[in-house]
């Protein structure tokens, strides 16, 4: 199974517009029974030097494609999903606002569970993708690493 | 043989630019050419990366083919 | 820790626009890290007589609001979350359309994928809910049963 | 006893009423209970159905309070 590579990358946040426009465009799939989305949040964490701001996103941008690419078809190979989409923020995504969206749906809702995770999980693990942490008021910065 | 090295996020910060072009005379290993880098940079030895050649993570031992795409990633904070 | 218990029901679908809704009015808790979204959507299933043209849901609201109560307390309990809304259809839910919408959100990840698959079973496992799948065109139907 | 029963779903087609109120001289179980309500409605003999008392779930050893609200749920579909 293949199926054509898709843009993922997105200049900004993601909106929850854009999540609502998603959504709405698979009402007409009626072979769907569930839907899974994930939403990641950027968060105000307290660091030394002042709060986190904002992170900003930088991309190896061939590769990172490549990756989500490889990720798109292991997941459709593994799991019974009818649809599957990815978008990851680049640039400046300040505090409180959506940098990942990942949006699965299936006939039934274990193959959306199961999806879900193994693709958020995959793409924090293998994704060039890079984060500073926008720190304060002064111009500081930290760079992010996942776990 | 002659490289194109990428550097991103905080290895770009370290080495003041993205991109260089590499030369060498020898044929290079990976782990041949992180030695060469962190000679001209010693202030990568406390960072964390890895390499991809061509867009695939190797390892040390892997041979360079000629003309490859190196970048030296640094470590990974998508989501 | 016991929180207060939250209207579930809503009468007939629930719409793409109130899941972004829900979501723009959580980007102002900044501790909030991952957010994690389980839809439930009709599925035009072919049967004897026809296809399903959509789901009526009938529920005893009184018992079921007291179990989707314990089902929340028991996911803050077990579970990391800053927020959790459930929102469930009465009435008609045409086929394409939603009727079950899940939203857990939390300072990390992990903690939103096991609440929010905790919280869809429960839900079909416990709640009294029921559905009369409507089919073609002349009026028959069929009892749903979940597994 | 006086008690009130509700019918949902497939249960309240069969029985042709969503409540009724239903008056025993003698205390009841849960089992003695259903036995009373398959006399009069045999139709529900092939329905599957859990008995809920006062809004829990109970099984068929349960001696049923006076006034209590008793409630015959047929297999749930949330979702």
């Amino acid at each position: 199974m293949s199926h054509t590579p898709k843009k993922v990358f997105v200049e900004g946040p993601i909106s929850p517009q854009f999540v609502a426009d998603s959504i709405a465009k698979h009402q007409s799939k009626t072979s769907i029974g569930a839907h899974n989305i994930f939403l990641g949040q950027i968060r105000a964490d307290e660091k030394e030097g002042g709060q986190v701001t904002g992170i900003e996103y930088t991309a190896y941008p061939e590769m990172a494609e490549s990756v989500f690419h490889q990720i798109r078809e292991a997941a459709f190979g593994k799991f019974e999903l009818t649809c599957m989409h990815i978008y990851h923020s680049l640039g400046v995504v300040p505090t409180g606002e959506i940098s990942l969206f990942v949006f699965v749906s299936s006939p039934h809702r274990r193959a959306t569970f199961e999806a879900l995770e193994f693709i958020v999980e995959e793409i924090k693990a293998k994704v060039p993708i890079f984060g500073k942490e926008l720190i304060g008021e002064k111009g500081e910065f930290a760079w992010k690493e996942n776990r | 043989m002659t490289l194109s090295i990428l550097y991103f996020g905080m290895i770009a910060e370290a080495t003041g630019q993205p991109l260089e072009t590499w030369t060498s005379l020898d044929a290079l290993t990976v782990g041949d050419l992180k030695n060469d880098i962190l000679k001209k940079y010693p202030v990568l030895r406390d960072r964390k990366f890895q390499v991809a050649v061509n867009q695939q993570i190797l390892d040390d031992a892997f041979p360079i083919p000629p003309s490859a795409e190196v970048a030296l990633l640094p470590p990974f904070a998508g989501g």
